[in-house]
């Protein structure tokens, strides 16, 4: 384990909070939900430098992509409804 | 022996293969559920009865072909075994109960109904951290399914809220997980306990383990989210997120505890009896039932948790306590959902539609006697031995808290179970059907079978197996029969008793047991004027009956207790029954089981936890908690004699009990508390605390009671009320002499035993003839009433000449009696209250007589007719008695006379033919009957000489101040008969205990009403809870390790 | 409500019982006694290199029957929340995403693809990193594909339905099966260990991943459709 | 003590002087007492023309079975209550049916002759005789709390409860009187015989009907004489066990004579000087006054 | 490497819950759910990781015999797969839920399905 893969980790970290705090208090829900992907997706990296390929693979398919799809299709109803 | 893994096979492959019958084809897919479900009820219940009876040793089952901690692994032992039936089998009943929801939903209904109880069953058998991680979930997803169902809208709020809270016990038990795997490599539960931790954070992670496990069984307050499913959800779903989830959950933590360590204990103790007490008071201002029973389920998991807490003390009875509460717990909750899921109407009083079917009500006194710990029922066994438990291991302050909390629940369930008897039937009524009927009562029937396996367990007094209880049942048999014929049976059963045992009795006993044995019987006479069935009195009168005989029995402090709590129990039912009781059945119930704590208490203090111990043994405890075994037991049996400060119960109870109730408890039912006061104190003897002699202290209280209960009761107008504040009196003047602690003061209070018996079941009888006849309590609507009732006349004349003492009658002789025994007394201060009772209770008693039956008949009474014959009978034969009783006290006071001598080792009295002579004077009965007679016949004789042909004119044949009266009303002095007494003594009617108990009662509720805005609605708030709850736990657990 | 200032103490005080663990954290120098059994026994026991997938099908086999469970659970309760709830006619994804032409042909080619390689994932998974869950979730990800890329056409619900049934109750009886012939339930020596590291070996984990790949998906794709689609479905 | 037949007629003397004395000392009194209001007053053989009268009324009525006992109980409770006390002390033949009961007997046996004429005035239908009756009730309780504490102090004193061993004791002199030896027993008793003796200011009781206790304007004719009768001996009776308690008994007629004379002047005397209470007044009089010399009686002795 | 993970992980959870616990927005409270439990997730795999040795695939650069030497813990990686997916399920019923709650009360903010209290 390198230092160079100390200082991989510290930034993945680093921007996995940020995206975070952007996806907390953002104020658009959109965004809030795109923000909450890549909070996964680069978790899913962190994984990988974690040794994980297994998780990083489940947290990129799951995490990042069908979640932030069932979120949109949520958000989708909901505005049809209330267009209604 | 099939695999219990099948439990979870079966359930999870038809969920899954319900997907393949097609989804027209609901009716199939629910047979299948159905079937399923029973699979699983039918593999628990073999495990179950394998393990109890030995055929079966505790199963590890091991998957992957791995050793646990390598691989997942299961055990079944027979707690395992006994939560899974009960899971499984409330899981099959809610199929019943959600039949149409299911039906309607189709295949994912069922299905997730069918995960939700596998899943149960997995988190019950699993010994492994994360599996349990995995089950919560499942749980939690499945019950958030379920609560859909309902067709209340705001399941949905509730539904979301839970999740909520679901993501932050998921949160917390992640984390806790894989720090405890961090520290000590594996996730076996079994194997983390049985390794030794060293790595630091261990601790730490433990307790977010915990308290995510402690959170799910929804501990106050951090439970917002749970009450609202019990509120909105549907109640065939409550039931199994009650009984099912909530054990399950239970045994979770208590899983855990295991690895977790003895030093976490004190900690689930705590906030299991904040849970418990904290929701029960929130519970007191509740009226909607299904909140009401979610408030309820919290307190009962708060209570199970407590016990876990206490189990280093428990040792073996561990299993036997928590076991008896959770079971209860789970049967009367289930029981109790799927009731309300047959009312309509959802406040409280709307289950006054249950009244209409006496076998609901009795379903409903069950569950509610199984919540609160009544025999015969495992919850009061498991009460018992906890009590004497935390008290062998001084843990005091954790029973007076449980102690109180069931109290506080036993208020408003008992409350409830007035509403549902007493208020008036609303019109949505009922939906009962075959299937709801079906699956309460076997809910019913499980109870009653669990009370009769708890009670044949080695080592307990079975409580039902006895002759007298065994007749009780019977009589819930006999209940379609008419009243008459139950009448005779009852009858029967009394004597039938009695001949069989009073050959054992040493004399005191036998004077009990005649009052109230054979005493019952005679009461029971007046019966027979009840036309009809009658259903549900001759269950609680034999109830009460069975109690008392019992506890002349008795002779462990634990049958003694039985004993007691099934009298209690039987006479609150049949003081129910009044017109206008349903407030004072509650206060009487609750008086009674603050009383019944403070014995169980007493006993427990006094056995020191070593069971069986017996009654003649309470005399060896040591001389440090003497004292206080004797404060505890003496404030237990002054409830029930209704000594002055515990007293607010009687007067409405006994005034607003039928007829033929009031009788029995006030004349038989207050002797049971005379009857332990007289245990105790041949066993203990004096004692003293701080200096202050304890029977001095009793003294003043009888004496108080016997001043204040006569003052209290000359103010009367209610002439049922002013014979319940007699009682007081009266009982205070036994209490009096008992304290006095020597020979003749103890034969007073005998002699009260029999003289209060006779004269005040013989005047409750009267009056309650006359109430029969001028439908009215209030005397001074009466007058007049000699003529058109004079045998009730001549029982209330003897009865009143009796109780004042006036001789010739018998009550002459325990004045006699009183005098002697205050001679060698050292207490002379109280006696001044005792004396000037003596006098006020001939007030009292003289206006019962001429208010009801002298001065003016009124218009509307001219054509009323005696009391019914039946009445009459049982009030002949006291008469009878009291005459003979008085020319014989010998009879009946000779034999305990000695008896009581060879407990003080003196003779005081000497019995010579029919003379009584003490120390001091003598007595000579039949010497006075007949100089009395003699003298009496004699002037009788003279005035009919000269008078025999006087003119019988009519009564309002009258001139007052040169005036015919108008109307006999304005002519009849009876209201505020005794004002000018009540403008010199009135201060004394203050209602200053009233107020007190008032107060006490007030702050409960307004602690309630505050405690519970705390549930504001808002899910993140409750969210919010829960996080504070986990912080202030970790500040509190912290400093605690640390 | 409670304020955010509160929320932020509670937070922090949380915060500070997490900053105690992970301070208190010192990363194992060797595996602790279980990785170390696994480590050692995941030749001969289960015979599956990828000792991850050997823990999630064998070992922990029971979590992750629960895992599905909870998968198939969570498709069902959607379909019932919303087949209550009644609603507006129509699609939702189209709001967001674009569905132009270039997409519907890009999906139509793609899907395949993406199916394939889903399969790919499945049965290696017990040899590289991958499996079951993975798997499903990238066949989930092709079905989602042709919903966005055609909103208006309907996935075989009936297919789906019965694909995910059978999955599931043959998961269970090849459970059972481990318990009848085997060391267990879930036991995955049912069926012959084969050869260390080829496609066919590590007794029935493939078989299991099969299975747990095509309920996945189809637990998946039946999420998706349930929100995707309109309630008259 | 055992009963044997001559004590009937023993017992039926001794009734007989005591009903003489009575008429004749009640009659005394009521003159003495017109004397000093300046009146000339009755003869004072006009009780014996009053009995004789009454008993031979032809007009009389009946209101029901109560009210043709009462005056039968009211006398009743007054013989009985002469005849349960020996009366002469030493007297082998004033001592009555003594035996059948102690002092407690006596006590007690007071309310049965209120007890039963308070019933048959009830059945009268008269409103006032039932305030009379709840007025004199009311009274009675706290009037006779002193003399219960009394009795007490004087039983624990003296250790027995028979009237005879009291008057022993109290034989040889003077200064061996219960009234040198326990005076605040003595004073607590007086209290209460003042307040029962229906005479001012505690006979409010009797002010608003005078049917229950005093004559009448419902009983008449035999019920009248019946109750006049007992108004002769009752009063006695009642002094009687006084003076045995707390003056020395009476060793022989005369010394009976002139002690019970004595004595019913007390309330004689404090009646004439003083206004009357109301009951309520009169209650709080008792608990005031009595019932602290009361108490402090037992604590001492 | 662990500790920042870790610390990663953590600040994650919190920054999740208090967006869950102030956002008065239904959907807003579930995004931060889904950023609380990637935090559990990265804590999970944190906690598994040995410094210095490879994933826990015996292929040829990690031979079986010198597996336990070489390879990081397998057992919270497994966890974490779980926890995933489990997570996911969670997620998207809280997503129908509020969208049933939507309909209910055309709203999505959580103070306004207060009805049930006390």
């Amino acid at each position: 384990m390198s230092t160079l893969m100390q200082g991989l980790g510290l930034v993945i970290a680093l921007a996995t909070i940020g995206a975070a705090t952007l996806a907390i208090l953002t104020r658009s829900t959109v965004t809030a939900v795109l923000a909450a992907g890549l909070v996964s997706l680069l978790a899913s990296v962190l994984f990988v430098v974690l040794a994980a390929p297994d998780v990083a693979m489940t947290e990129a398919a799951i995490g990042s992509g069908l979640t932030t799809f069932l979120f949109f299709f949520v958000m989708g109803r909901i505005r049809r409804e209330s267009e209604k | 022996m099939v695999s219990p893994v099948l439990i979870i096979a079966i359930g999870l492959g038809t969920a899954f293969a319900l997907g393949l019958l097609g989804s027209s084809r609901k009716t199939l897919q629910f047979g299948a559920t159905l079937t399923a479900l029973a699979a699983m009820s039918a593999i628990s219940v073999i495990w179950l009865v394998a393990l109890v009876t030995g055929a079966a040793q505790t199963a590890e089952i091991h998957t992957a072909g791995a050793v646990p901690p390598f691989a997942i692994n299961l055990r079944v032992g027979i707690a395992e075994a006994a939560l899974l039936a009960t899971v499984t089998l409330t899981g099959l009943f809610a199929a019943l109960s959600l039949r149409a929801q299911l039906l309607k939903l189709g295949r994912g209904g069922m299905a997730v109904l069918l995960v939700l109880i596998m899943a149960i069953s997995g988190l019950v058998m699993t010994r492994d951290l994360f599996n349990v991680f995995v089950f919560i979930e499942l749980i939690a997803i499945a019950t958030a399914g379920l609560v859909l169902l309902s067709e209340d809208p705001r399941a949905v709020c509730a539904g979301f809220k839970f999740l909520v809270v679901g993501q932050i016990i998921a949160i917390l038990l992640l984390v806790g997980i894989i720090f405890t795997y961090h520290a000590n490599g594996s996730l076996n539960i079994d194997d983390i306990a049985a390794t030794p931790v060293g790595v630091q954070g261990a601790a730490l992670a433990m307790f977010l383990l915990l308290i995510a496990l402690v959170i799910e069984l929804k501990t106050f307050p951090a439970n917002g989210w749970a009450l609202d499913i019990y509120t909105s959800a549907h109640p065939g779903f409550s039931a199994v997120f009650s009984a099912a989830t909530g054990s399950a959950a239970l045994f979770i933590v208590d899983k855990v505890v295991a690895p977790a360590g003895a030093e976490w204990l004190p900690l689930l103790t705590g906030i299991g009896v904040l849970s418990f007490v904290a929701s029960n008071v929130v519970a007191l201002r509740q009226d909607n039932d299904r909140r009401l029973l979610g408030y309820s389920s919290v307190g009962q998991l708060g209570l199970v948790l407590a016990v876990i807490g206490q189990r280093d003390v428990l040792g073996e009875a561990y299993l036997y306590v928590a076991g008896g509460l959770i079971l209860s717990h789970a049967v009367a909750k289930a029981g109790l959902f799927w009731m309300s899921a047959m009312v309509r109407g959802r406040n409280l009083d709307d289950w006054a539609a249950i009244r209409a079917r006496a076998p609901m009500v009795l379903a409903f006194a069950t569950f509610i006697a199984m919540l609160v710990g009544l025999p015969p029922f495992p919850g009061f066994y498991a009460k018992w031995d906890l009590a004497q438990a935390l008290v062998a291991a001084g843990r005091l302050p954790v029973l007076a808290l449980i102690l109180l909390g069931v109290l506080i629940e036993a208020a408003y369930l008992f409350r409830w179970f007035g509403f549902a008897i007493k208020r008036e039937a609303p019109e949505k009524g009922l939906s009962a059907n075959m299937v709801d009927c079906g699956i309460t009562f076997a809910a019913v029937i499980a109870g009653w079978a669990l009370g009769w396996i708890w009670g044949a367990i080695p080592g307990q007094h079975n409580v039902l197996a006895t002759l007298p209880m065994l007749a009780v049942l019977a009589f819930f048999a006999l209940e379609p029969l008419p009243a008459k014929i139950k009448n005779v049976a009852a009858i029967g059963a009394l004597l039938g008793w009695f001949t069989l045992v009073f050959g054992d009795y040493d004399p005191m006993r036998l004077i009990f047991a005649v009052v109230m044995i054979p005493g019952g019987a005679v009461i029971l006479l007046a019966s027979f004027t009840e036309t009809g069935r009658r259903i549900g009195f001759y269950p609680s009168a034999m109830a009460m009956y069975a109690g008392l005989a019992l506890l002349l029995e008795a002779t462990t402090f634990f049958e003694f207790f039985a004993a007691w709590e099934i009298m209690t129990i039987g006479s609150y039912f049949l003081i129910l029954r009044g017109k206008m009781s349903e407030p004072h059945a509650l206060s009487y119930m609750l008086f009674s089981l603050g009383g019944a704590f403070a014995l169980l208490a007493g006993f427990a203090l006094a056995s020191g936890g070593i069971q069986p111990f017996a009654l003649n043994q309470l005399g060896t405890v040591g001389a440090e908690l003497a004292p206080w075994v004797f404060v505890l037991l003496s404030i237990g049996f002054m409830t029930k004699t209704a000594a002055m400060g515990l007293h607010i119960w009687l007067p409405g109870a006994h005034a607003e009990a039928e007829t033929d109730v009031s009788p029995m408890v006030s004349g038989i039912l207050l002797k049971a508390g005379l009857f332990g006061l007289f245990l105790m104190l041949m066993e203990l003897g004096r004692q003293s605390l701080w200096g202050v002699d304890l029977t001095v202290v009793l003294a003043w209280i009888g004496a108080i009671s016997a001043f204040l209960g006569a003052v209290l009761s000359i103010f009367q107008e209610d002439a049922k009320r002013l014979l319940a504040y007699s009682s007081i009196s009266q009982m205070g003047y036994a209490l009096f002499g008992i304290a006095l602690m020597n020979h003749l003061g103890w034969l007073l209070a005998m002699m009260f035993v029999i003289n209060h018996y006779v004269y005040k079941s013989m005047l409750f009888l009267a009056v309650g003839g006359v109430y029969k006849r001028t439908h009215t309590k209030l005397m001074y609507q009466m007058g007049g009433l000699i003529t058109l009732m004079p045998f009730t006349f001549v029982s209330v004349l003897v009865g009143i000449i009796a109780m004042s003492g006036v001789p010739p009658l018998s009550g002459f002789g325990g004045r006699w009696i009183f005098y002697n025994a205050i001679m060698d007394a050292g207490l002379r201060l109280p006696l001044i209250l005792i004396f000037m009772a003596g006098p006020v209770g001939f007030l009292y008693l003289f206006r019962l007589i001429h208010t009801i039956f002298l001065g003016q008949l009124k218009d509307p009474h001219r054509q009323l007719k005696e009391a019914p014959v039946w009445l009459l009978v049982p009030q002949m034969i006291f008469v009878a008695f009291l005459i003979g009783f008085a020319v014989l006290p010998g009879m009946a006071l000779q034999k305990v006379d000695g008896y009581i001598g060879s407990i003080f080792g003196d003779q005081p009295l000497v019995w010579s033919g029919r003379a009584i002579a003490s120390e001091f004077g003598y007595w000579n009965p039949v010497a006075i009957m007949v100089v009395i007679a003699v003298i009496f016949v004699s002037v009788f004789l003279i005035l009919i000489a000269k008078n025999h042909d006087a003119q019988k004119v009519k009564q309002f044949n009258i001139v007052f101040s040169a005036e015919r009266p108008y109307r006999p009303e304005t002519t009849h002095f009876a209201w505020n008969f005794f004002a000018p007494y009540r403008k010199a003594l009135g201060f004394l009617e203050a209602p200053v205990v009233t107020s007190f108990w008032g107060g006490v009662t007030d702050g409960l509720n307004g602690t309630a009403e505050f405690t519970r805005r705390f549930y504001n609605g808002n899910g993140q708030s409750y969210a919010a809870h829960v996080l504070l709850f986990v912080v202030a736990v970790y500040l509190i657990a912290m400093g605690g390790v640390a | 409500m409670i304020p955010k200032v509160l929320i932020s103490v509670l937070l922090l005080l949380l915060g500070y019982a997490f900053w105690t663990l992970s301070v208190g954290y010192a990363p194992d120098t060797e595996l602790n006694r279980t990785a170390a059994y696994y480590a050692a026994n995941a030749e001969s026991e289960v015979g599956a290199p990828n000792i991850v997938t050997g823990i999630i099908v064998t070992w922990r086999g029971l979590d992750t029957l629960g895992e599905v469970t909870v998968l198939f659970l969570t498709s069902a309760i959607i379909a019932l929340v919303l087949s209550q709830s009644g609603g507006p006619s129509g699609v939702s994804g189209a709001d967001f995403l674009p569905s132009g032409e270039l997409l519907t042909t890009g999906a139509r080619m793609l899907v395949p693809l993406i199916v394939l390689f889903g399969a790919y994932v499945i049965m290696n998974g017990h040899l590289t990193p991958g499996g079951g869950f993975q798997g499903g979730a990238i066949l989930a990800s092709g079905v989602l594909m042709a919903l966005l890329a055609e909103p208006t056409r309907r996935f075989g619900h009936t297919a789906i339905l019965r694909i995910e049934s059978l999955s599931g109750s043959f998961y269970v009886l090849i459970g059972l099966a481990g318990m009848a012939i085997a060391g267990g339930f879930l036991d995955n020596g049912i069926l012959p260990l084969g050869q260390f590291g080829t496609m066919l070996s590590a007794g029935a984990i493939p078989l299991i991943s099969v299975l747990i790949g095509l309920k996945v998906g189809a637990e998946f794709s039946s999420i998706l459709q349930s929100l995707h689609e309109t309630e008259d479905a | 003590m055992t009963f044997e037949w001559i004590q009937v007629p023993y017992a039926l003397a001794t009734l007989f002087i005591i009903l003489n004395y009575g008429l004749l000392m009640t009659a005394v009194v009521r003159k003495l007492a017109a004397r000093v209001g300046g009146r000339p007053g009755i003869p004072v053989w006009q009780n014996y023309i009053d009995l004789v009268k009454n008993f031979a009324l032809r007009s009389k009525i009946n209101h029901g079975v109560m009210y043709y006992l009462g005056p039968v109980f009211r006398l009743s409770g007054g013989i009985g209550l002469i005849l349960f006390v020996p009366t002469i002390y030493g007297s082998s033949w004033a001592q009555n049916f003594s035996f059948a009961g102690d002092l407690v007997l006596a006590l007690y046996f007071i309310f049965f002759g209120t007890l039963g004429m308070a019933l048959g005035a009830g059945e009268s239908g008269h409103p006032h005789s039932a305030i009379g009756v709840s007025r004199g009730l009311a009274q009675v309780t706290t009037a006779e709390l002193p003399m219960a504490l009394a009795v007490y102090s004087l039983a624990i004193q003296y250790q027995t409860l028979s009237i005879t061993e009291i008057v022993a004791a109290q034989q040889g002199g003077l200064f061996n009187w219960t009234l040198f030896t326990n005076p605040l027993a003595v004073v607590a008793a007086m209290f209460a015989f003042v307040g029962t003796m229906m005479r001012s200011p505690f006979d409010v009781v009797l002010a608003p009907q005078e049917i229950p206790i005093g004559p009448p304007t419902e009983y008449h004719s035999a019920y009248l004489a019946l109750m006049q009768t007992n108004r002769a001996i009752f009063p006695i009776a009642k002094t009687i066990i006084y003076m045995n308690l707390f003056f020395g008994g009476a060793a022989n007629w005369a010394e009976f004579a002139i002690k019970v004379f004595l004595l019913y002047m007390i309330p004689a005397v404090i009646g004439v000087v003083h206004p009357r209470f109301r009951v309520e007044q009169s209650i709080r009089f008792f608990l005031k006054w009595g019932l602290p010399v009361g108490i402090l009686a037992i604590l001492t002795v | 490497m662990s500790q920042i993970a870790l610390t990663c992980g953590f600040i994650l959870i919190l920054a999740g819950l208090y967006g869950a616990l102030t956002n008065r927005d239904i959907l807003r409270m579930i995004v931060a759910f889904t950023v609380a439990n990637t935090g559990v997730n990265i804590v999970l795999v944190a906690v598994g990781y040995l410094p210095g040795r490879t994933a826990p695939i015996l292929d040829s650069a990690v031979p079986v015999a010198e597996a336990a030497q070489r390879i990081i813990d397998p057992v919270p990686q497994a966890l974490v797969l779980t926890a995933i997916v489990i997570g996911l399920g969670i997620t998207a019923l809280m997503l129908a839920y509020a969208y049933r709650l939507f309909r209910l009360r055309h709203s999505l903010d959580i103070s306004n399905f207060t009805e049930l209290k006390w």
